[in-house]
């Protein structure tokens, strides 16, 4: 978003870059990642495996591997840079005003502790008496769907299904109404059905609850009915970004407009031979020249051979990084 | 929760009636008269009538067997053929030496152990985990009468720390611990080495699950993390650990015990073997087998009912 | 058309409960049914697909017709020959002629072999040494689109796709009149999921095999097979060619997984059929229609009365007592 | 075997573990050689001496140089671990597999067999055997085969288990393989990995074992020299020297130390998942 954009951005992203030390060399995992999340709306992140979706999501949450390097960016939330404030103002933040939902529900939650205890123990800042904080476990368990509740507050994991465990982390992280909910592939776990009732469920939550959420998943088919504004990378790097409805019908990516194609549900005939995106993502820790796409993409020419597109707004409000856009 | 516990000790039940049926076909597989070979030259005309009649030789093989059951059920392990009491007498008569010495040196083991395996688990490839890690793998492999030998030797021989024979005097409480000190040491080490690696190992790999990503995500202090969240999972392999390893603690306990001339039911065996008698010798390796047995027993239900996921399946 | 695979009322059952605890707690009937009364048929050179969600009973229903499960009940006639009665001999000749793609690409692959020598494995298995074994891997290996050297490579240095690709080969290997394909696309990129069903539809075309595809994502049917069947809970409660499956959906459930999978497009108004709760376990199995627990559109007597079988034309039947009940709301 | 010598060569540990049981093994096999006095031969002037040039570790009460009797020991503690743990092996990996991989049924008679033996206390029962058949080498190695069968059967028994959950066993079966050849080409190769690991790590236990028993004097029969009988000299002199004890020990220790250390970069070779761990 440019900056004399009037919406204000609960989470803005600027020039991130991470890169992972590992014995095969300096493997680039993010490379100058611009994102925004305006307060409020729900941000789609699409990418394949190998995008950096998951190291993008450890560094706002600041919980990266051990031999992660943060060369350049900044992580603005709610007035401070999350790379560089205190472990203990970090801490403040992680479940309080941003809290995460993660992909695989059966192994989120810890086995041997029952699901009261572990919606109890995430209240520790608040002030209030046991009874109230179960009060309220009860109350969230209840919003998402727990049939009840009460009796089941001290029950383990293991005695919910797959679903209803997603539900329960849903309700650990809307708990302390956060103002940003980032929701790592939610329902890639989940048959189709029960994907259908969780991304109603979340919908409704953020209408009412009214926080942002920041939204990842590779199933264009749920980001394109549940999200507001959608963000498009490709092994590492974000190359477009816009509204959904821009995004999805004019697609000013190549690898976007590839995407879409391919995924079988926007096919109308039935054909015999599916498009799909030849090659592979190039190997991180040795990155090619010029565009990392243009080994898959037959619109490249001499220049996206030798220079790095920069990222520029091809139309308002939709950013794109491609020389084939219009500046 | 019942099922699991009668299944498990019916099963303890069979095993251990599976041993005393393996010990009877020992003695009767070997050539030549039992009686005779088990007690050996000091065999007098009337010892030899004694023991036969008391194991029914002269019975066919089947009954022999009934009768050795019927007599281990009635507690009746034969007669001391030295002191001509009931064997059980003189078997229970020293088994509390050797579960004194047992208990103290797990409960050294794990007020040591566990906690150097959290912390080497938490400081993972520090100069401190490395040496720990060097130290635990030393002590784990040191045999354990080896040790009991150089602790007699230099606490007890030449600095005179401790005494270096017997228990103590039934009465005078701090008396029976300094007798204790140094056999308990001498058992304790290998394990003080080998739970710090188990609960490390463990550690590592619970620390790495999704779950203590979460609890992290949600801002919860380090502390919580470590030991509330991951400890209680951590823990759960140390319990089974410890009700198998009896069957190695009570073989460190007989050296011990024979290296520093402690009463126990493991100098009862070595003693009684050395005097050929074997009735002893049977019973108390009976008793150990049941220890065993129940201390696995006794693991498994424990492991059962701190984790929930367990205590759910049954 | 001959049938080259017929499947009367199959019913396949596991021991849910251990004979003691059955008693224990008073359960007449420890047994649980994976798959009931099951019954269709695969034509020569065509390709049927079984959609179902996890716990429908999809890839117990294929390990049963592979032999690999017993058959409590029903018929499996493959060629003329009845699967169920086959004895260890007839059953080895039959496995030459099927052949399976499994789910985990990977997992698939025994670990300590080269992918030559998994890939000759039915040769040697059955017998057929006198073929010489490099020239047909790397025969395999080309048709399925990877280049020859790969023989030497081992499972852990393939990527999925590779492996995948290796999966194949290896189920082509003894020239099969039937593959069965467990969730060919699970795991893959929307970008390369293309790959490896373009490659299926190819070899039909150029083999003329069989193919009895199983898979979750509504969405990459309409594109591979002829006929389709819809599972729930064990039974097919939907089953039909593909084109009039997706033109006029008649079952709710079927309806429910088209609108599960909408088209990426932020426009599309999805009149979304939601269903309620989550699947019921097989142990206590709901009364009347199976469905009705989910079903949006339940009425009278859906909890109560079995549900007819419904002929909706050109062999296209389902079992519902409201057949296209949404079309009135 | 070449590249796994060369990467245990980088682990300092491993190469320590590596250099001691060459070392230890060499002087073993080289007793005859390198050994300056007959074990057995009494030189009751000197004895009970302490190191000297003439006698590294000193001599024992009846003067017999205690260097030789440990360099002639190493023979008997080699001989008897291997031997044993060959053929613990050997039979652990049949039965396991057959636990692992046959009916129900089976898996609980032998896992009731294992069970069985496993839950007498290894010494009481070699204590025992002994007080029936007499003390002698064939007995020791005889009782530490019966004990480590369970060990190392339960291993296989559960990484059969395992390997047996993984879809290409399926594979396998669906495509007509017969059981023997699963087991043989597809499930032991995954097995025999680890399976060595825990065999070099067991060798210290059986050492300790065989010296355990020579030291209690139900092993070897003197005048033969076992690490553990030299200790037992040490023990009845302890008052008046601590020669014998050391000079028994060291070895005892040197080679638990060699072959854990050993054992231990062996299964960061072979088990990259447990690597992670380390």
């Amino acid at each position: 978003m440019s900056a004399e954009q009037k919406i204000d951005n609960v989470l803005s992203i600027r020039d991130l870059s991470v890169h992972y030390s590992t014995n095969r060399g300096e493997l680039n995992a993010l490379r100058h990642v611009n994102l925004d999340v305006p307060k409020g709306s729900i941000v789609g992140v699409v990418g394949e495996s190998g995008c950096g979706k998951s190291t993008l999501i450890s560094s706002i949450i600041r919980l990266l591997a051990e031999n992660a390097i943060v060369p350049n960016g900044s992580i603005n939330f709610e007035g401070s840079n999350l790379l560089t404030i205190s472990e203990d103002e970090m801490r403040a933040i992680r479940g309080q005003r941003m809290s995460i939902v993660f992909q695989d529900p059966m192994s989120t939650l810890n086995p041997v502790i029952s699901i009261g205890r572990q919606m109890i123990d995430i209240q520790y800042r608040d002030k209030k008496t046991k009874q109230q904080k179960r009060q309220r476990s009860i109350e969230m368990l209840a919003s998402v769907g727990i049939p009840d509740p009460e009796s089941r507050l001290d029950q383990y994991p293991h005695e919910f299904s797959g679903g209803m465990q997603q539900r329960i982390s849903i309700a650990m992280a809307l708990q302390a109404q956060p103002s940003l909910l980032i929701a790592d592939e939610p329902t890639t776990a989940l048959d189709a059905t029960l994907e259908v009732q969780i991304i109603h469920l979340l919908k409704d939550l953020q209408r009412d609850m009214g926080c942002s959420i920041l939204f990842i998943s590779h199933h264009l088919g749920v980001i394109a009915e549940l999200c507001d504004y959608v963000v498009v990378m490709y092994a590492g790097e974000v190359v477009e970004q816009g509204t959904a409805r821009d995004v999805f019908h004019l697609p000013a990516h190549p690898y976007t407009e590839k995407l879409l194609k391919c995924d079988p549900a926007s096919i109308a005939e039935k054909s015999r031979s599916l498009p799909t995106i030849p090659g592979e993502i190039p190997d991180l820790t040795s990155l090619p020249s010029g565009c990392v796409f243009k080994n898959r993409c037959d619109k490249a020419m001499p220049k996206c051979d030798s220079v790095v597109p920069e990222w520029r707004e091809s139309a308002q409000g939709h950013f794109v990084s491609c020389h084939w856009a219009k500046p | 929760m019942g099922l699991y516990f009668l299944k498990r000790v019916a099963l303890s039940i069979l095993i251990v009636m599976l041993a005393v049926t393996l010990l009877f076909c020992m003695i009767h597989m070997v050539p030549g008269d039992p009686a005779r070979i088990l007690l050996g030259p000091r065999a007098t005309p009337e010892l030899i009538a004694s023991l036969s009649a008391q194991m029914g030789l002269d019975q066919s093989l089947p009954i022999q067997i009934v009768k050795f059951f019927g007599n281990i059920l009635r507690g009746d392990l034969g007669m001391d053929v030295i002191t001509n009491r009931p064997v059980a007498a003189t078997v229970f008569g020293q088994l509390p030496y050797t579960l004194w010495l047992i208990f103290t040196a797990i409960i050294f083991a794990m007020l040591i152990g566990i906690p150097l395996g959290c912390y080497s688990a938490l400081h993972r490839n520090t100069l401190i985990d490395r040496i720990t890690g060097v130290i635990s793998v030393a002590c784990i492999t040191a045999p354990s009468f080896v040790v009991a030998l150089y602790s007699l030797l230099i606490f007890a021989v030449t600095l005179h720390w401790f005494p270096a024979v017997g228990a103590g005097d039934k009465g005078d409480f701090w008396d029976q611990v300094s007798h204790l000190v140094l056999p308990a040491f001498a058992i304790g080490l290998s394990w003080v080495g080998y739970l710090s690696r188990l609960v490390r190992a463990s550690m590592l790999e619970v620390m790495s699950e999704n779950h203590i990503r979460t609890a992290r995500a949600y801002g919860l202090s380090e502390n919580t993390v470590v030991y509330r969240y991951a400890l209680k999972l951590a823990v759960l392999p140390t319990v089974t650990v410890i009700g198998v390893g009896m069957g190695f603690l009570l073989s460190a306990a007989l050296f011990t015990e024979i290296v520093f001339a402690r009463p126990g039911i493991g100098k009862l065996i070595f003693d009684s073997i050395t005097t050929r008698n074997y009735p002893v010798v049977m019973g108390s390796v009976l008793v150990s087998t049941i220890l065993f047995v129940v201390s696995t027993t006794l693991s498994d239900l424990i492991n059962a009912w701190l984790d929930p996921r367990i205590r759910a399946s049954l | 058309m001959s049938a080259v695979l017929q499947v009367k009322n199959l019913r396949v059952r596991f021991r849910g409960l251990s004979a003691v605890k059955a008693k224990l707690k008073g359960i007449k009937d420890p047994f649980i049914d994976a798959v009931r009364d099951v019954s269709f048929s695969i034509e020569e050179g065509q390709t049927f697909t079984l959609v179902g969600e996890s716990g429908s009973g999809k890839s117990t229903l294929a390990l049963a017709v592979s032999g690999l499960l017993p058959a409590a009940e029903g018929s499996i006639n493959f060629l003329g020959d009845e699967v169920t009665l086959m004895n260890a001999e007839e059953m080895q000749s039959y496995r030459r002629q099927i052949s399976f793609i499994w789910q985990n690409p990977v997992g698939s692959l025994s670990p300590r072999q080269s992918v030559g020598a998994l890939i000759s494995e039915p040769y040697v298995v059955h017998g057929m040494k006198d073929k010489d074994l490099k020239a047909e891997a790397r025969r395999l290996l080309t048709m399925v689109g990877l280049p020859a050297h790969f023989a030497e490579r081992y499972p852990h240095q393939l990527s999925g796709g590779q492996a995948r690709r290796v999966g194949v080969a290896r189920a082509l290997a003894l020239s099969p009149r039937l593959i069965i394909a467990d969730e060919p696309t699970a795991g893959l990129d929307v970008s390369v999921q293309g790959e490896i069903l373009n490659l299926l539809n190819r070899l039909q075309d150029e083999l003329g095999v069989s193919m009895f595809v199983i898979t979750h994502n509504l969405n990459i049917v309409r594109h591979i097979s002829d006929r389709t069947a819809i599972m729930y809970l064990g039974r097919f409660v939907e089953q039909g060619p593909t084109n009039s499956i997706f033109a006029q959906p008649r079952h709710p459930y079927t309806l429910a997984l088209l609108s599960a999978n909408p088209e990426p497009n932020p426009d599309a108004n999805i009149e979304r059929t939601e269903l309620k709760g989550e699947v019921p376990s097989l142990m206590n199995r709901p009364t009347g229609c199976e469905f009705h627990t989910r079903c949006p559109f339940v009425s009278t007597d859906c909890n109560s009365t079995f549900p007819p079988v419904v002929d909706a034309g050109e062999s296209h039947t389902l079992t519902c007592h409201y057949p296209g009940k949404h079309e009135q709301t | 075997m070449m590249d796994a010598l060369h990467r245990i060569s980088r682990d300092p540990l491993g190469l320590l573990g590596l250099i001691l049981v060459v070392l230890i093994i060499a002087s073993a096999l080289l007793a005859g050689l390198i050994a300056p006095y007959d074990p057995i031969k009494l030189n009751i002037i000197d004895r009970l001496q302490g190191p000297s040039v003439d006698h590294l570790l000193g001599t024992d009460q009846l003067g017999r140089d205690l260097f030789s009797r440990v360099l002639y020991g190493g023979q008997v503690a080699l001989k008897v671990a291997f031997i044993s743990i060959a053929a613990a092996l050997g039979i652990g990996v049949f039965l396991g597999m057959l636990a692992g991989f046959g009916p129900k049924w089976l898996d609980n008679i032998i896992m009731l067999f294992f069970d069985t033996i496993r839950s007498f206390p290894t010494v009481m029962f070699a204590l025992a055997t002994v007080a029936l058949v007499g003390p002698s080498l064939g007995t020791v190695i005889a009782v530490i085969i019966v004990t480590s069968i369970p060990t190392y059967g339960r291993v296989v028994r559960t990484q059969t288990l395992t390997i047996k959950s993984n879809e290409f066993v399926m594979a396998e079966r669906a495509m007509g393989v017969s059981t023997t050849r699963i087991l043989r080409v597809h499930i032991l190769p995954n097995v025999i990995g680890p399976l060595i690991i825990l065999a070099s790590m067991d060798i210290p236990t059986v050492i300790a074992l065989e010296a355990g028993l020579s030291f209690l004097g139900m092993g070897v029969k003197p005048p033969t020299p076992s690490w553990g009988s030299i200790l037992n000299d040490g023990y009845t002199l302890i008052r008046n020297t601590p020669w014998p004890i050391i000079a028994g020990s060291i070895p005892l220790v040197l080679i638990t130390l060699g072959f854990t250390f050993l054992g231990e970069s062996l299964r960061d070779l072979i088990d990259p998942k447990l690597r992670k761990n380390v």
